[in-house]
């Protein structure tokens, strides 16, 4: 701990705190209502999922992804399975591959809109946040009916999906799609262009181009600096590729480029992407294997890989190396969140209390997967 | 039964919180508690101006009197708090025993 | 007048009388100041009911909202801006206390004997008759002049206390490491703080 | 009032003072007493309101389980706050910390006194009854200050400074409308304003239709009152994304319940201004010239004036739902650079529509020149 | 000073917008979406994952659920029978810890032996009362310890044989 | 019509003031010096017009005051808000409303990249406020408003380039030195208003009611009045020993030196003198001090005049010398004299400063003399105006130093406060002035240009709003005596007669013998010659003898350029205060032996006599007792004076309920 300044006052904002979002704990030291410093700080959740990893089969691995960013479980499963598959060298049958891309982008919807309503309600508008409740219903009972879970899906395995989609999933997603979009605008005019949430907001906190670089910064907040890095784009996996998406990326629209009203609107945007891909998708959809022929158990060749992939929060990574045994040798997760983390003191200085919330709010970090 | 208030009465309430007020301002340590005091016996002055003006004034000039002097008062406190904040500032205390830059 | 409304009259002056006088003492004798503010509280809120007791009312009101309002929410803020939360006693030093003891009780002595013995011109009876009107007319009339100066004074009372306020450059000010005050605070601070 | 009291007494028929004395004290608790039923009972429901409103407007159905729609749930809530445990925290000054809700809800409780309910119903018919009101409800900055300094948490603190800011800057745009109206009946006495607004079918005499001026005030004074009730969007004393929940955050139980409980008491005595000093208080639209039995008269007058006053928060609570919440800067910017000078170059404005209309209202030209 | 009222007039448009938003909800009942649990019972889909049921009769005691049980959920003993077909006398499946990853499920080998039930509500007082018993033993022995059931049905086996 | 516009002149200059003051950074430059300059135009047309009015009047009417407000009424006890107008008022205002319009209208030119422009021309209204407030009041208590009003913002505009700590410095010791004299001033009318309302309870300030019952106070205290009044114009008008403040004063801009240090507010004591001339004529000791006073600062300060290098402190001393001259025509009865040359003087002395301003705005800043030299090619408006007020200033006779000056000496000579001594000291002083003026022309001027090459470069005459003023003062210095022409050559003295009403009581001049005048303002006009003779030999003839005088002489060079140590004096010894007596005392020695008897013993018989008196004593170990007796004396008080103001507080409500127990009981 830093020694204190006498005439700040030092205050911790959390780990229990209503909008830290978690168990974060943030060290402040104010100057009235102004922050003169705020120090992140970690470890409340921490689980040991690295090391667990290295105490588990490769298969048993994939419920623990689901824990690692609890809203976004299915790009956490498909980067996982991404990984071993590379370190398997399999190939993912199409239909699979489609139907990872709807879960993934369906799953991009359901965070987005969790970020979208706990930041409304960061900024003191309760009603925005049961909006935003009501629609990601929707997409979990998508997901219910497809493997059963609302929450921790371990839907997405290695070598595919571990099952096909139930009958009606195509339509009832299809029916989402075609009312999504009046509730977007409906978001939009209730919160996103409101005058106080504007004033709130413009030119809070912006992060710069070459800060966002400089401190590993990824996923709509590098977006919203105005650099157009989407991994679906620029290094595409699965049937990225083949789609038609455009990638949203900041303007300063009410203020500045890389503003805390940017990054909020990223994710608004992103949800309008996602729903044409995932139309797309159930376009092309065609019969085929939901997954490929994985033997039970894996043996994958000693070896190390790193693949990363885009998730809600970002770019999520796994290093993983084998030694030939049917466990990982070592997981290492690179966690969107713990980057964007970092770069939170930097942001915090001079800002007000109140701007603090908005500056974690609109990062939209979360704790599990920090922790780990 | 008790006898009607009469106007010595409130001159002598008025009398016991001036002298409360010329102790606090005597005995306090603190700027800010010394302020207090100063407000007990503007307050006791104010009771004065009002009482007065019940008992022996033809007109209300005494309560008009009252009114200024409660927003002077006002005025008072606000220039003498900065007053003392701005020492704070400078002196890191508002002790009144530690602010003898006056001693001889 | 009804020698009832005498009886209430004068329970209720003694009511708030003892309000005054008690929570006044307060003011004086607690040592934690926070407190002594908030007992001044009750003071002011005393002698607002004493002014309404006078029949006048808005005396009376405006003594809530200024005072209470107004002048004690200012110093209710010195306080805080003055200490550190955990150091709020002060202490009074037996000597002047000695002194302003009798400092006071001669004041009092002199009060008493300068106004009992008086013979005050009583005008008769005056009934309460509402008073924010003539107060209006009169201040807009006969007090105009010193009305339109009190607004000045506390215009300019309120820029020069923003002045001397803000005048510090922040970041500017250093607590010395040898100042007592700063080590005492430190110390109850790094006690409580849990 | 007083001749109530010398009724009562005059039946009584005893020349004893002791009784004459005991029966005064004894009505004025009573009405003391009726005045507090009233408004606990009031204070309830209007915590049941708002969740009901919370409910309807964030899609949801709101409390439904205690009683018929749930209408008794304050009930259940008050009887648990009651019977919670009364938390005091260890290092707080049990004096302030004990003390602040009670004279807060004491305050807000003493506000109702010189309300005119309708031509024959008010507890005290104060002259000075507008700046009555204004005066102690300035001492609930006071209150909030005791409380949030007893309580030795940061959040408390900062929580009731911002209320203190608050509560004192708005009173200026506040005082400064309400004059704008009060300039017309020249009285402060509640029962004259009402009487003022008469006739003109019972809606155009209302001060809020006299002139643009005042109509402009009542906007004005809503705005805030809303921030002088510490409700969203102003809700920055006790913004719970941010500071947890301000001056409360440490009380519990029945010492948590006072604070909520005024928080609604503030609420109607604001609303019930506004209805007073410009939608025409008690005064029956439409039907008032028709003659009628005194009682029924009042009870429908009471009505008129409760239902206007619930329709006023039924504004805040929807407005309330809608908005976020502005930051602490932004709230004292609206205050200074918006409601005051507006407020005040309305009132010069009213000043000199009074003076070169003799007070006349626009109803009254329009009917002048209808006439003539 | 135009600027000044356009500023003004901007946000009081934007504020009305969304209360006019927030009012269609707000008189408008068929909005809510609000489901009355205890009274009006969600159906879950098919595939639901709820309580994990084990048809006990017939599990061969494979033990690939529990091996495959990334958080040791599944505490399986098996004995083998005079068939020599291996019996399960012991099947406890603790639902305080399970994660409803479904992988037990996948794993294992006979159709509707191990499944989840579309049960969600088995709140209880106790960790305890959330295992759940399977195994053969608990027929014969409810509520006693794994060593005695283990010793219960062999000892029933020995003298079945016999 | 005038008679009631009178409270405009003063009122004007406020107004723009206040303008300035509150909005002024706000408004545009043009608009901020217009509003100036107008403001104070505005006020000299009124002057005049009120001039005009004045003169339609017959000689023994030309007085009226215009009353505004009854300032202060207790009981009989009242003092208005008047306006006096008198002949001697009239002229005050003229010259004060007319030179400072001159010099507003100079500084607009001067000032113009001034980053507090407002600021300057807001003080500057103020202080031609003050003064006119000063020279147009009818009682002692509004011109001590005037007189504090001048000293305040003398100080702000000393000070007001404060960002350097030795401009804000000099601002303080003008301010504090002032004070000094302004507790004589109020002494002295406190004890006039007291004896006269306690003698015969007439209690009154106003300068009618004093003049009409002057003849009731005893002369002892009109004697002990006049001497306090005096010190307070000492303080005012830098006289012996109070005028240390006037040279540090120069840290000002230069049109403020010119404003308050040459024409107007140095002047407050003079006119003071001459306003309570009533008074002074029935203390004629009172006179003799002041016409000492004024005659020893005339010479000593010519004499340090003469080895400044700095062009506006040579400036400064001359102004201290030339309100020596003035003090010596008041002091010897002769006010309508020290007036006119105060009138003079204004012109010329203005035009001095004024014309020292265009040169150091043309070198950039550079002040010392040393540094210039040649300028007369490249400024020739600046070199001929500056020539002009020379001439006037040395007493060449046809300008209008001339004819004052040789009023003041001749006077001098044959009044009988007067006397051979003061003559002698005021022609020397003539010749001084003649000596160190020609020379600092000659040195600024002519000769070979010193300054370094860059600075040489940006050399050129100043703008328009700059040489405008210089013309026009130049005119008033080479014609303005001829309104005050002795009558030896024949004609009225216009100027003297004017005045006369108001100095009626004053003594008559004595008919001395055309002969005598002739050979006076002889002798006055050799002084003049001889002065510059000396000076042209010295500076343009045998450039290379200054140099060795000062190396010959050189502790007296010392001394001269140090003006006498007279400002470390003060320091040391005066500002150290009582407190320090005991440590003051026991260093005496040493610093006196080593500073003090070296300069004595070569420069003359007096300092030495003084110095020796001081020997005595230290070397005396009573001192020490003395010392000792003084610490230990305040021992014992400071206990009291704890410094807690508390403390204090309780003494003075004991101290209160005493005197009330007296009352009550």
């Amino acid at each position: 701990m830093p020694a204190a300044d006498e005439r700040f006052m030092q205050v911790n904002m959390g780990p229990q705190h209503p909008s830290t979002h978690g168990v974060l704990r943030l060290l402040v030291s104010t100057d009235g209502e102004v922050l003169r410093d705020a120090r992140p700080y970690i470890g409340y959740l921490h689980r040991s999922l690295e090391k667990i990893a290295e105490r588990v089969t490769y298969p048993q691995f994939t419920p623990f992804t689901d824990r690692l960013d609890y809203l976004a479980s299915m790009n956490c499963n498909l980067a996982y399975a991404m990984t071993v598959e590379k370190l398997l060298n399999i190939e993912i049958p199409r239909r699979a591959q489609i139907l990872r891309v709807i879960m993934a982008e369906l799953n991009r919807i359901s965070s987005h809109l969790i970020a979208f309503g706990s930041f409304s309600s960061d900024m003191g508008a309760f009603t925005p946040f049961l909006f935003g409740i009501r629609e990601r219903e929707f997409i979990n009972d998508l997901f219910e009916m497809t493997c059963g879970s609302r929450l921790t899906y371990n839907y997405i395995r290695i070598g595919g999906v571990s099952q096909d989609i139930p009958e009606g999933f195509i339509g009832k997603t299809r029916e989402f799609l075609d009312y999504f979009p009046a509730k977007i605008k409906e978001y939009n005019e209730l919160l996103s262009y409101n005058a106080i949430f504007i004033k709130r907001l413009a030119n809070i906190a912006v992060i710069s181009t070459q800060d966002a670089l400089d401190y590993g910064v990824t996923g709509p907040n590098l977006r919203a600096s105005g650099i157009p890095w989407d991994l679906r784009r620029s290094e595409p996996y699965l049937i990225y590729n083949e789609l038609d998406f455009n990638i949203p990326v900041g303007k300063g629209e009410v203020g500045t480029v890389g503003d805390a009203w940017d990054r909020y609107m990223m994710r608004i945007y992103e949800m309008e992407e996602s729903s044409r891909i995932i139309r797309q998708c159930l376009d092309m959809l065609a019969p085929g294997d939901y997954t490929a022929k994985v033997s039970k158990v894996l043996k994958p060749p000693a070896g190390e890989v790193y693949v990363r992939a885009e998730n809600p929060r970002g770019e999520l990574g796994f290093y993983l190396v084998s030694d030939g045994s049917t466990k990982p040798y070592r997981l290492k997760i690179r966690a969107p969140s713990f980057a964007n983390l970092s770069i939170i003191p930097k942001l915090a200085r001079g800002v007000m209390i109140a701007d603090l919330i908005a500056i974690i709010g609109s990062m939209d970090i979360i704790l599990p997967e920090i922790d780990r | 039964m008790l006898s009607p208030i009469s106007l010595q009465d409130y001159l002598i309430l008025s009398g016991l919180l001036f002298s409360i007020g010329v102790f606090g301002v005597l005995t306090r340590k603190n700027a800010i508690a010394v302020l207090m005091g100063v407000e007990l016996m503007l307050n006791a002055a104010n009771i004065n101006l009002v009482a007065f003006s019940k008992f022996i004034d033809r007109g209300i000039q005494g309560q008009i009197f009252a009114l200024f002097s409660i927003v002077i008062a006002a005025a008072e406190v606000a220039v003498a708090l900065a007053i003392v904040i701005a020492v704070y500032k400078t002196t890191r205390t508002i002790d009144l025993d530690k602010e003898d830059s006056m001693k001889g | 007048m009804s020698v009832t409304s005498y009886t209430i009259q004068a329970v209720f002056f003694y009511l708030f009388s003892a309000v005054i006088i008690g929570s006044a003492l307060m003011v004086v004798l607690l040592r934690n100041i926070v407190r002594s503010a908030f007992a001044l509280f009750f003071t002011l809120s005393g002698v607002a009911g004493i002014y309404i007791l006078l029949g006048a009312d808005f005396v009376g009101v405006t003594q809530v909202l200024i005072y209470i309002g107004g002048v004690l929410i200012l110093i209710v803020f010195g306080v805080m801006l003055t200490h550190n939360v955990y150091s709020v006693d002060i202490f009074n030093k037996l000597g002047t206390l000695v002194m302003g003891t009798i400092s006071a009780i001669v004041t009092f002595t002199i009060i008493y004997y300068s106004v009992k013995p008086v013979n005050w011109l009583f005008i008769g009876f005056k009934p309460d008759l509402p008073t924010a009107r003539p107060i209006g007319t009169q201040l807009m009339g006969t007090f105009l002049l010193p009305f339109e100066l009190a607004s000045i004074l506390l215009v300019l009372a309120m820029v020069g206390a923003a002045y001397l306020i803000r005048s510090e450059v922040r970041g500017t000010s250093q607590a010395g490491a040898g100042d007592p005050g700063n080590e005492q605070r430190q110390d109850t601070a790094g006690k409580k703080v849990h | 009032m007083t001749e109530l009291i010398s009724r009562i007494v005059g039946g009584l028929n005893t020349p004893v003072f002791l009784t004459r004395f005991l029966v005064t004290v004894l009505i004025m608790l009573v009405s003391g007493a009726i005045v507090l039923g009233i408004s606990l009972l009031y204070e309830g429901l209007a915590t049941y309101a708002e969740r009901k409103v919370a409910g309807d407007i964030q899609a949801r159905i709101g409390p439904n389980r205690v009683g018929p729609y749930g209408l008794l749930q304050f009930v259940a809530d008050g009887v648990k706050l009651l019977l919670k445990e009364d938390i005091i925290p260890f290092y707080a000054d049990k004096w302030l910390f004990i003390l602040a809700p009670y004279i807060v809800f004491t305050v807000s409780f003493a506000a109702f006194v010189p309300l005119s309910y309708s031509d024959h119903i008010a507890v005290a018919n104060l002259n000075v009854g507008v700046l009555y009101i204004i005066a102690i409800s300035s001492v609930v900055s006071m209150a909030i200050l005791m409380g949030a300094w007893g309580s030795n948490n940061k959040w408390s603190l900062f929580g009731g400074m911002r209320a203190v800011a608050q509560i004192v800057s708005y009173e200026i745009p506040i005082v400064l409308s309400l004059l704008a109206a009060i300039i017309l009946p020249a009285s402060m006495n509640m029962r004259d304003i009402i009487v003022y607004q008469g006739g003109g079918l019972g809606i155009f005499r209302w001060l809020v239709f006299n002139n643009p001026f005042t109509f402009l005030a009542f906007f004005v004074y809503f705005i805030a009152a809303i921030a002088e009730v510490n409700r969203t969007p102003f809700d920055i004393p006790e913004a719970e994304s941010e500071i947890v929940a301000g001056y409360h955050t440490e009380y519990t139980g029945m010492r948590f319940a006072f604070f909520f409980m005024a928080e609604y008491g503030d609420m109607f005595v604001v609303s019930a201004i506004a209805t007073t000093l410009f939608l025409g208080g008690w005064h029956l639209p439409f039907i008032g010239g028709i003659s009628m039995p005194l009682w029924l008269r009042d009870v429908l007058q009471v009505a008129v004036f409760f239902m206007k006053v619930f329709v006023l928060i039924y504004l805040m609570m929807w407005i309330r739902w809608t908005l976020p919440r502005l930051r602490v800067d932004q709230l004292m910017e609206l205050c200074w650079k918006y409601l005051t000078p507006i407020a005040f170059f309305n009132l010069i404005g009213a000043s000199v529509w009074v003076l070169l209309l003799h007070g006349r209202g626009i109803y009254d030209i329009i009917a002048r020149i209808i006439v003539h | 000073m135009a600027g000044y009222f356009k500023k003004m007039f901007t946000a009081l448009n934007s504020v009305l917008t969304g209360m006019g938003i927030t009012i269609k909800y707000g008189v408008n009942p068929k909005a809510e979406v609000t489901q009355q649990y205890p009274e009006v019972k969600r159906e879950p889909p098919d595939r639901f994952r709820g309580k994990l049921f084990v048809n006990i009769n017939i599990c061969t005691g494979c033990t690939a659920c529990a091996r495959i049980c990334p958080v040791d959920v599944i505490t399986l003993k098996t004995v083998r029978d005079e068939n020599k077909k291996l019996r399960p006398v012991i099947f406890d499946i603790n639902n305080a810890r399970c994660i409803y990853c479904g992988l037990c499920v996948e794993a294992c080998p006979v159709d509707n032996c191990l499944y989840f039930e579309k049960k969600y509500e088995f709140s209880a007082y106790t960790k305890e009362d959330l295992i759940s018993h399977f195994g053969l033993g608990e027929a014969q022995s409810p509520g006693k310890k794994a060593e005695e059931k283990t010793a219960d049905v062999t000892k029933e086996q020995k003298e079945a044989a016999q | 019509m005038i008679e009631h516009m009178i409270w405009m002149i003063p009122v004007l200059p406020l107004t723009g003031a206040i303008i300035n003051l509150l909005i002024g950074k706000r408004l545009p430059r043009r608009v901020v010096d217009s509003i100036a300059v107008g403001s104070i135009s505005l006020s000299f047309v009124l002057a005049v017009t009120a001039y005009f009015h004045l003169i339609s009047l017959p000689a023994d009417q030309r007085q009226f005051t215009d009353t505004v407000y009854t300032w202060i009424g207790l009981g009989s006890f009242q003092v208005n808000l008047a306006f006096l107008i008198d002949p001697l008022s009239a002229v005050m205002i003229l010259i004060v409303s007319g030179v400072g319009s001159v010099i507003h209208l100079y500084s607009v030119g001067y000032m113009h990249g001034d980053k507090r422009y407002s600021r300057y021309f807001a003080f500057l209204n103020l202080f031609a406020f003050a003064m006119l407030l000063l020279v147009l009041s009818s009682s002692i208590l509004l011109m001590f408003v005037g007189w504090e009003g001048v000293g305040l913002c003398s100080y702000l505009l000393i000070g007001f380039w404060f960002e350097k700590i030795e401009n804000a410095r000099a601002g303080m010791k003008a301010f504090v030195v002032n004070r000094i004299g302004d507790f004589g001033f109020i002494a002295g009318f406190l004890l006039l208003f007291t004896t006269l309302g306690v003698k015969t309870g007439i209690w009154s300030l106003d300068f009618s009611v004093l003049k009409s019952n002057i003849a009731l106070v005893p002369v002892a205290v009109l004697t002990a009045t006049g001497i306090m009044l005096f010190v307070g114009a000492t303080g005012k008008s830098a006289q012996i020993p109070l005028y240390v403040w006037l040279p540090d004063a120069m840290a000002g801009p230069t049109p403020v030196s010119a404003l308050i240090h040459a024409a107007t507010m140095v002047t407050a004591g003079v006119y003071m003198i001459a306003r309570m001339n009533f008074l002074y004529v029935l203390a004629p000791d009172a006179l003799r001090v002041i016409a000492i006073v004024g005659a020893l600062t005339a010479f000593f300060a010519a004499t340090i005049g003469l080895v400044q290098n700095d062009i506006k402190k040579v400036l400064a001393y001359s102004t201290v010398s030339q309100l020596g001259y003035m003090f010596i025509g008041v002091g010897v009865g002769a006010f309508s004299a020290g007036i006119f040359h105060l009138m003079t003087h204004a012109f010329f002395k203005a035009l001095l400063f004024l014309g020292s301003g265009s040169v150091i705005h043309a070198m950039s800043g550079e002040q010392d003399i040393r540094k210039m030299g040649g300028l007369a090619k490249k400024l020739p408006v600046t070199t001929a105006t500056f020539i002009i007020a020379t001439l006037a200033i040395t007493g060449v006779p046809g300008f209008a130093g001339f004819f004052s000056k040789d009023d003041i000496l001749y006077n001098a000579y044959v009044s009988p406060y007067g006397g051979t001594f003061i003559w002698l000291l005021g022609v020397l002083g003539a010749v001084l002035t003649a000596f160190y003026m020609t020379r600092l022309v000659l040195l600024t001027f002519y000769g070979k240009p010193r300054m370094d090459h860059h600075t040489a470069e940006h050399i050129h005459e100043s703008p328009k709003t700059m040489t405008v003023p210089l013309l026009i003062l130049a005119v008033l210095s080479a014609a303005g005596g001829y309104i005050g022409m002795p009558e030896v050559f024949g004609v009225h003295n216009v100027f003297a007669q004017f005045l006369a009403p108001v100095f009626n009581s004053g003594f008559a001049v004595p008919e001395g013998s055309h002969t005598l005048e002739w050979t006076l303002m002889g002798v006055s006009v050799l002084a003049a010659f001889s002065g510059i003779g000396g000076a042209y030999y010295f500076y343009a003839v045998n450039t290379e003898l200054p140099a060795r005088m000062a190396q010959s002489f050189r502790t007296a060079y010392a001394w001269l350029l140090n003006k006498y140590y007279v400002d470390e004096f003060y320091l040391k010894y005066i500002v150290g205060g009582v407190l320090k007596l005991n440590t003051i005392l026991s260093l005496f020695d040493a610093r006196i032996i080593d500073g003090a008897v070296n300069g004595a013993a070569k420069l003359g018989k007096k300092l030495s006599d003084f110095d020796g008196a001081f020997d005595r004593i230290v070397v005396d170990g009573a001192v020490n007792a003395v010392g000792d007796g003084v610490v230990s004396a305040g021992g014992v008080l400071r206990k009291i004076q704890t410094g807690l103001v508390q403390n204090y507080l309780i003494f003075a409500i004991l101290g209160l309920a005493l005197l009330l127990s007296f009352v009550l009981l």
